[in-house]
């Protein structure tokens, strides 16, 4: 029973990493029309500021604000000057843009940072909480990173569904030239919708990081999980990527648990969970209705 | 005198104390080009990228004190990213574009596997492989060209499986393994002495960040006693697992390539700044060892290569990793000199298996060097991670794989040569 | 002065154009909803060989709607499709040019990629013999079958006047040229039912003439069904008109029938003093609805 | 500069600009092009304020290109635009609604994945925020996009996404209205009732629009000035009655 | 697509007559313009297999004026480009992108290791068909749950493929070597080969040489057949299937079978080429069809140009000179070698961005691109004189 507690409970904070991580895909989804691959690739540069900044003796917090910040600064860089030129343009070159961006991001962060291991702080307690003479899987941390992930969700439903700049946002995603002509300031969302997914993305990356090393590719498996469990979630919907990364991180965590040798089937598991939720939903699980043919 | 080490191998083409010869593909009169590939970018960059820079600070070194038989040696190393794709096209660089005389420390099991066919096909030396497979040393017929260095991971679970049987004859023992050949020829050996011992043997997949399943797997089958087969990154998952989950058995044992102290006592010492407290959570856990380790700041061989770390003038901290490449460039060192005044691909393989089981250095143990075998160093001591150093509980005691004996290694541990190179003359002992 | 003006060549070299169509549609009892909102309740209507049957109603109606039943895109809730005396059960869009049906989309829907003459060679795919090996292997028997297609393709951009633009992309077209092809497209799979959506939007008036024309001359080879907005075409060239509103069949019959119809011109037509004082209504801000 | 916007919700914000006849937008020696095709080459003309002008010819004629070219979503070669004596030439398109010209462009431009509210909404985005009674009267105006309000707009009829966008259009509350195309696939009773809409605005609020119409006659019978374009060049401009009345003319260039 | 009943194109800066950009490179016409002067032959057979038989003799040639290294570079360039082609198919042609092309080379490759591993194995031709036909089958199966999918999801599921597939190998380690892989005997060279090597150039024929010329000679019998397909109705239904499925469908076309059929294809591309892999590196192991490998193929195919199989070949060719090329550039300038080493994958990025921003249509889109602007531009200018100032 206990381990199934705990099974459990590590597959929802794995879980929760995956849903950070797929929020940010949706939020760029939703406001550009383009997976980032490059997204992990942010995540971990922001991620060695932070380190950076910690090992020169500043606090966790000021190093997390200022990661933030600059993920913020990256995302709408990178929009602006790499993106900028291929948007409207084939959907599969905006994509092996980033996928550029991302391998050389990695390559810079090892020239400028290195590639060894570094090992990164939390600022909570790494210890199971007790109950009565138990200790279940639940840590201080763990709760730090499904509160900053829910709040992060909602901030983004609200975003999208109560504000003016969501719906621009979204309009300009959909729709660039004739959101161009109602008025809408597409450019500037466009920048915005990167900007902000990559303070989300660094927020998984340093959430992922904390109590475990870094290294320039350290965020490489979390694209994977994460951009699977934004699909079974449905790419459009926050809420989609939450349930999408604790289904993932939940099953992921039973079939190693439970299955000989399971831990070698997480990667196939990954690929049958969604291979079945798609072919009963397309457009995954939060999908919007189907479109109109004709 | 170069002329000694004919009796070494007869190798040495040309021969005794005439000239330097261009004796064979990658030399010169003046220069011996060798090879090698490791993972500098990608996933398994960490550590392992800082293994050839050891080696070049050691050959670096060597050629400033006049090189090899009055030859430099230049060192090409090459990214294969931990690819085996990648593997056989910088090894087919390496050895039909560079045309290096021998491939030295080409490190990984898949990614070696993928070259070892094409090196041996074309007779090209592949020396002191970074690995612990078998594949490297077992089957010199099939392979005569590669060699194997480090201890074989079979032969350190049979030390460390009868350590335990000897000492924790009582333990539960959980294994905790990694899902390849590294974990299962390491569970072969430990299994020779304490199969009945074993309560529990759970396999984790590197890429696979969530070990929560394994840990609480061998938590709830009651294992007090838990020896990790796991590369550095997951001693440290493992800990912080652990104490997740409120899991605390007796007895860590992290095999060697899983416990770095310096490295995984970095990421403990971060804990400290959030509410965990401990020291250090790896504090009592034994290992094994085959070589002395940077922590042991007044080993002689650590002082010496600390000394030819900084006259190197590269970058960073000598490491561990760092160490490990200077070794294995001190055996290089070892075996080119065995070949004789002018060397060939053929007679360097033939001198290592002549003198190679008699060469001493920073390795605890002999080597294993026949014709016979290939594989490379035969032994290990047990240590105890006390901070950030380590103490030895058990001498270095050796074996082979297959049902050898375990004995105790009753050699004197050696001393650097004046000035950090082998002396020829030891070769020959 | 357009080309669609032209009669059409009834060349030899295509038999079936010969023959007096036959094949009859009956759509009975056809009822959609989407998602509870009723598009078409309790809709039939029947296609007669040779005739030329237009749908007409106001905007979303359903008259797309019913063509999408028609074609197996939206399955309906209830009905029955009768063709050539046969039920078609589960029917899916891909088999429909087999059945002899063809249809044209509102919009024009051609392929960007392909040029003119390869879109219209699409539509003649169910012509097409050889199969995948023989195009894997580049065998004569596909070359020859590829020339049959260029061929077919060829007539009927001929036919509808727009073989010049034949190594053309669509993208740049005039959007009429557009229409055009489309139409060729249609037209080229030989069907015995054609089913147009709109097709004289965006035409000017002489091509809309020229387009009716057309229209009445490819009855000898199949029957149309028909939806549009341009009532004199509509009354021009339609032999049986229905009458669609908010899902609702509302009237039935003949061009001169329906016109007379005052629930025709209430829900559909207008007429201008009811217009002017709507907008008028409108525009003040007052509101009855 | 900001527009003062009416108070009527659907009605033109121009109220104020001034009297029928001055022009509002002028365009001069206007050329843009595709890559190799010229599909405007030298377009010259003008539309007044309180007045509506219809573009004419037939197709490829530059119609839709000239209204591309004005509202900036085509970069022009050379030429200029001037809106109430202001050179928006190189404006960017963004700012276009907010100095009161709306462009409701060929091919009914809705956002398919937003709902027909979202859409609305979008449309008076930059109007900051906007009473729910001015959304009201835009439904009211085309019940049949009121019963579908929160439905994607991809779900509509093509008749129902082109009473979208218009409605979108005049909650923009535009000085100026560019449309194209408007009666594609209405039925013509909205047909009707659009351009009487339109002449309402024109006379009653001081609307400017230039309508581009296939459908010369139904054009010319609502619109006070005709321009004809053949071959991205001006060949005629005059009122519309008199161009109504050119037989030569009508054949010749606009299809009936 | 905001509207899909948009009636015209939107696409901003299309030329005349120039197709949507995206795949300019896909869609020269698959029919001969009707009064095609050209001086190849009629028949497509006859053309396609004179050029065939240039490929055949360049490769030759290109093979023995070239050092050893080359040609082991050229055995490489052989299996990717041979996946590349059957990507660029699916993904220009039909419209399906996939991220996990490398998994079924992955199976095209554990199916040779299996069979190379028999005693007596069966000879190399019919192990490399075997290889071809497993990958086809297992594409084939994927392509029915990928033909529903569109856009990111097909993206996404992909990508489950490509890291899930391998994860097999690793379950089933006892059959397929686990993590280790499975080490592949490279069949010798046969003595014809000898033969003919000392009778062409007198050079030594290595097992390296041999490979390449395996490579060499696979590359073409699969660029010969998916050039057949392309060019046929086959290839010009898959581009009516991309760029409308609706309109597609009412044409009689079946979007899943078609869809199908293009993803089964590629598949089989993608096994022989893996199969070739397996011959090439000598190994079949997980750590060898990484997502890396399948994300390098597609931007392959786009960097080349996407839809056009010179335009693969061309793209593969970047994947396997460039980060060399950059390496020994940077040792050149006094990098040391991890240095250098982490030059290349960053040259290797800013270069796949800075080319999709100057050449968006890919290498062989871009040069068709020009030309066709190039002709209208001639044909817009004898119009104007002939339609008299
Ligand atoms: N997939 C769908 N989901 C929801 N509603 C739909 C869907 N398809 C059609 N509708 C609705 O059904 C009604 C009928 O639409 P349809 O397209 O058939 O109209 P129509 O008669 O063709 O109109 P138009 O003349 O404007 O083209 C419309 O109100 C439309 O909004
Ligand atoms: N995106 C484009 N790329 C290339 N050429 C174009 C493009 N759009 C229009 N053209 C060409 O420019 C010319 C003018 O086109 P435009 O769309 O402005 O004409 P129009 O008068 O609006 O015609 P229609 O009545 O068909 O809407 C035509 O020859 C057309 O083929
Ligand atoms: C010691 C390490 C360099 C070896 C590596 N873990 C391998 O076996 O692949
Ligand atoms: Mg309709
Ligand atoms: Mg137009």
């Amino acid at each position: 029973m206990q381990q199934f507690i705990n099974i459990t409970l590590s597959g929802l904070v794995e879980g929760m990493i995956y849903a950070a991580f797929a929020l940010a895909l949706v939020l760029i989804w939703r406001s550009t029309r383009i997976v980032n691959f490059a997204q992990g690739a942010m995540a971990a540069a922001t991620a060695f500021i932070a380190l950076a900044l910690i090992d020169a003796g500043q606090s966790y917090w000021i190093a997390l604000i200022v990661a933030l910040l600059s993920g913020f600064v990256l995302g709408a860089v990178v929009e602006r000057v790499v993106i900028r030129p291929v948007e409207g343009g084939p959907e599969l070159n905006a994509v092996i843009v980033t996928l550029g961006l991302f391998v050389a991001i990695q390559a810079s962060i090892a020239i400028i940072f290195g590639s060894s291991f570094q090992s990164f702080p939390t600022p909570f307690g790494v210890r199971g909480f007790e109950i009565g003479d138990s200790t279940i899987a639940l840590t201080p941390t763990s709760l730090y990173i499904i509160g900053s992930v829910l709040v992060v969700m909602a901030l983004l439903v609200a975003l999208f569904r109560f504000t003016r700049v969501g719906l621009a946002m979204r309009a300009s995603a959909f729709g660039q030239e004739v959101a161009r002509l109602l008025g809408v300031r597409v450019g500037r969302m466009l920048t915005l919708g990167w900007a902000l997914a990559a303070v989300v993305g660094s927020l998984a990356g340093l959430l992922i990081a904390g109590g475990e090393f870094i290294y320039p590719a350290y965020m490489d498996s979390l694209i994977v999980f994460g951009f699977v469990a934004a699909v079974l979630g449905g790419l459009d919907s926050p809420i989609g990527a939450i349930v999408g990364g604790l289904l993932l991180g939940l099953a992921l965590s039973y079939v190693s648990g439970y299955i000989e040798r399971g831990s070698a089937l997480v990667n196939v598991a990954a690929l049958v969970i969604l291979i079945v939720v798609l072919l009963v939903r397309p457009g995954g699980l939060f999908a919007s209705s189907v479109a109109r043919r004709a | 005198g170069g002329g000694s080490d004919d009796d070494g191998g007869g190798g040495g083409g040309g021969g005794g104390g005439g000239e330097n010869e261009a004796s064979d593909i990658g030399i010169t009169e003046d220069t011996i080009k060798l090879g090698a590939h490791y993972p500098l970018t990608g996933v398994a960059a960490p550590g392992y990228s800082e293994i050839p820079t050891g080696v070049q600070a050691y050959f670096d070194w060597v050629n400033d004190n006049g090189g090899v038989n009055g030859r430099q040696i230049e060192y090409i190393y090459r990214d294969d990213a931990y690819n085996p794709t990648n593997t056989t096209q910088v090894v087919n660089q390496l050895v039909l574009e560079d045309e290096v005389f021998a491939i030295v420390g080409g490190l990984g099991t898949p990614t070696h596997s993928a070259v070892l066919d094409f090196l041996n096909s074309e007779g090209v030396p592949d020396l002191f492989v970074s690995s612990g497979s078998l594949l490297w040393g077992d089957d010199p017929e099939a392979n005569p060209y590669t060699f194997g260095w480090q201890t074989d991971y079979t032969s350190e679970g049979k030390i460390i499986g009868e350590y335990i049987a000897e000492e924790f004859p009582d333990a539960k023992v959980g294994l905790f393994l990694q899902d390849d050949d590294f974990g299962e020829d390491g569970e072969e050996g430990i299994r020779e002495y304490i199969d009945d011992q074993i309560v529990a043997a759970v396999r984790y997949t590197p890429g696979n960040t969530n070990v929560a399943p394994q840990i609480s797997e061998l938590q709830a089958a009651g294992a007090d006693f838990v020896v990790g087969f796991n590369v550095p990154s997951y001693t440290a998952l493992s800990q912080l697992t652990a104490l997740q989950l409120g899991y605390q058995p007796e007895q860590w044992f992290y095999s060697n390539v899983g416990s770095d102290p310096a490295l995984v006592g970095s990421l403990l010492a971060r804990f400290s700044q959030g509410s965990v407290t401990d020291a250090s959570l790896l504090d009592g856990a034994l290992t094994t060892g085959y070589l002395p380790t940077v922590d042991q700041t007044d080993n002689p061989w650590i002082q010496q290569f600390q000394e030819i770390w900084e006259a190197s003038g590269q970058e960073g901290e000598l490491t561990n990793y760092r160490v490990y490449g200077m070794s294995q460039a001190y055996t290089t060192v070892q075996a080119l000199q065995a070949a004789g005044q002018n060397p060939t691909r053929d007679g360097i393989v033939e001198a290592i298996e002549t003198a190679g089981a008699d060469w001493q250095g920073p390795v605890f143990a002999p080597y294993r060097y026949s014709a016979d075998s290939h594989m490379g160093t035969s032994g290990m001591s047990i240590e105890r991670i006390v901070g950030n150093g380590s103490e030895e509980v058990q001498p270095v005691r050796i074996t082979d794989i297959g049902d050898a004996e375990i004995e105790e290694f009753d050699g004197e541990a050696s001393a650097p040569p004046e000035n950090g190179i082998p002396d020829e003359e030891s070769a020959v002992d | 002065m357009g080309p669609l003006a032209q009669p059409p060549p009834h060349s030899g070299s295509q038999p079936s154009q010969e023959r007096t169509p036959t094949a009859r549609l009956e759509m009975t009892g056809i009822s959609v909803s989407f998602g509870g909102v009723a598009a078409l309740s309790d809709v039939s209507l029947t296609v007669e060989p040779g005739q030329v049957h237009g749908l007409i109603g106001p905007n979303g109606a359903g008259k797309t709607t019913l063509f999408n039943v028609a074609c197996g895109l939206v399955r309906p809730s209830a009905g029955r499709i009768v063709w050539r005396d046969q039920e078609l059960r589960r029917l899916k869009p891909s088999q429909l040019s087999g059945l002899g049906i063809s249809r044209t989309l509102q919009g024009v829907g051609l392929f960007a990629g392909l040029t003119v003459l390869e879109n219209v060679m699409i539509g003649a795919h169910r012509h097409a013999k050889a199969g995948f090996f023989s195009a894997l292997l580049a065998l004569p028997t596909a070359d020859k079958d590829d020339r049959l297609l260029r061929e077919r393709a060829q007539q009927a951009l001929v036919e509808l006047g727009a073989e010049s633009y034949a190594d053309r992309y669509p993208g740049s077209l005039p959007y009429p040229v557009q229409k055009r092809v489309a139409l060729a497209r249609a037209l080229v799979a030989e069907p015995d039912l054609l089913l147009l959506d709109e097709p004289a939007s965006g035409l000017s008036e002489d091509e809309m003439h020229e387009l009716g024309e057309l229209i009445r001359a490819v009855t000898t080879r199949m029957s149309v069904l028909l939806v549009e907005h341009h009532m004199d075409l509509v009354m021009r060239v339609c032999d049986r008109i229905t009458v669609l509103d908010s899902g609702q069949q509302i009237a039935a019959g003949t061009p001169a029938e329906v016109q007379a119809n005052p629930a025709v011109t209430e829900a559909y037509l207008g007429d201008d003093v009811d217009v002017e004082a709507d907008a008028a209504e409108l525009a003040s801000g007052g509101s009855n609805a | 500069m900001p527009e003062p916007h009416g108070s009527t919700a659907v009605s033109a914000g121009a109220g104020s600009t001034g009297a029928p006849g001055r022009s509002l937008l002028e365009v001069e020696g206007l050329t843009s092009a595709y890559g190799p095709v010229r599909a405007l080459d030298g377009v010259t003309l003008s539309a007044e304020a309180g007045r509506i002008t219809a573009v004419l010819g037939a197709n490829g004629a530059g119609k839709t290109t000239l209204l591309r070219t004005i509202s900036g979503l085509v970069r022009p070669q050379a030429g200029s635009v001037r809106l109430d004596g202001e050179d928006i030439t190189k404006a960017p398109v963004e700012a276009m609604v907010g100095k009161g010209m709306s462009h409701v462009p060929e091919g009914r431009g809705v956002i398919a994945e937003l709902t027909v509210d979202e859409n609305l909404r979008v449309g008076s985005l930059f109007r900051g925020k906007v009473g729910k009674d001015e959304f009201d009267r835009v439904y009211d105006l085309f019940p049949r996009i009121a019963e579908r309000r929160n439905n994607a707009a991809h779900t509509l009829s093509g008749g129902e996404r082109q009473m979208l966008v218009i409605g979108r259009a005049l909650l923009a509350q535009p000085r100026i209205l560019l449309l194209d195309e408007p009666s594609l696939g209405l039925a013509p009773r909205i047909v009707a009732q659009i351009f009487g809409l339109l002449r309402q605005l024109v006379d009653r609020d001081g609307l400017s629009v230039l309508l581009v119409e296939q459908n010369a006659r139904s054009a010319l019978s609502v619109a006070d000035v005709g321009v004809v374009l053949n071959l991205g060049k001006v060949v005629v401009t005059d009122q519309a009655r008199t161009l109504m009345a050119d037989e030569g003319l009508r054949h010749a260039y606009l299809g009936f | 697509m905001s509207d899909s009943q948009t009636p015209t194109s939107a696409a901003g800066a299309a030329t005349e007559e120039a197709p949507v950009e995206a795949t300019a490179a896909a869609n020269a016409p698959s029919a001969q313009a009707a009064g095609g002067r050209s001086f190849l032959p009629k028949s497509t057979l006859l053309r396609h297999l004179v050029v065939v038989l240039l490929a055949i003799v360049a490769a030759v040639v290109i093979l023995e004026i070239t050092d050893p290294f080359t040609n082991s570079q050229l055995a490489q360039l052989s299996y990717y480009a041979i996946a590349a082609g059957g990507l660029t198919v699916l993904t220009g042609l039909n419209g399906q992108v996939s991220l996990g092309h490398g998994a079924l080379m992955a199976v095209g490759a554990y199916t040779t290791a299996l069979f190379l591993q028999a005693d007596e194995p069966v000879p190399l031709p019919l192990i490399l068909l075997v290889s071809t036909l497993v990958a086809t089958v297992v594409g084939a199966l994927v392509g029915v749950a990928a033909a529903r999918l569109h856009g990111p999801y097909l993206a996404g599921a992909t990508l489950a493929l490509a890291v899930g597939l391998p994860g097999l190998a690793i379950y089933f380690h006892d059959i397929f070597g686990g993590e280790q892989g499975m080490r592949v005997r490279a069949p010798q060279p046969p003595d014809a080969f000898k033969d003919f090597i000392s009778f062409v150039s007198g050079n030594s024929a290595t097992g390296t040489k041999w490979l390449a010329y395996v490579g060499a000679i696979c590359l073409v019998i699969t660029y010969f057949l998916l050039a057949n397909l392309v060019r046929s109705r086959i290839g010009r239904t898959w581009r009516a299937v991309r760029d409308q499925d609706v309109a597609a469908e009412l044409a009689g076309i079946n979007l899943g079978t078609w869809r199908v059929l293009a993803f089964t294809v590629s598949a089989a591309a993608a096994g022989l080429a893996g199969g070739v892999l397996a011959l090439v590196i000598r190994l079949a192991a997980p750590s060898g069809f990484t997502l890396v490998l399948s994300l390098s193929l597609l931007t392959a195919i786009v960097l080349g140009g996407l839809g056009s199989l010179l335009g693969a070949l061309l793209g593969s060719a970047l994947l396997v000179f460039l980060p060399p090329f950059v390496t020994d550039l940077g040792a050149d300038f006094g990098l040391d070698n991890t240095e250098a080493a982490q030059l290349a994958p960053f040259v290797y990025g800013v270069v796949l961005i800075v080319a999709m921003i100057f050449a968006p249509a890919g290498f062989v889109g871009t040069v068709r691109l020009r030309w066709l602007t190039y002709r209208a531009k001639q044909r817009a200018a004898a119009a104007r004189s002939s339609s008299g100032g």
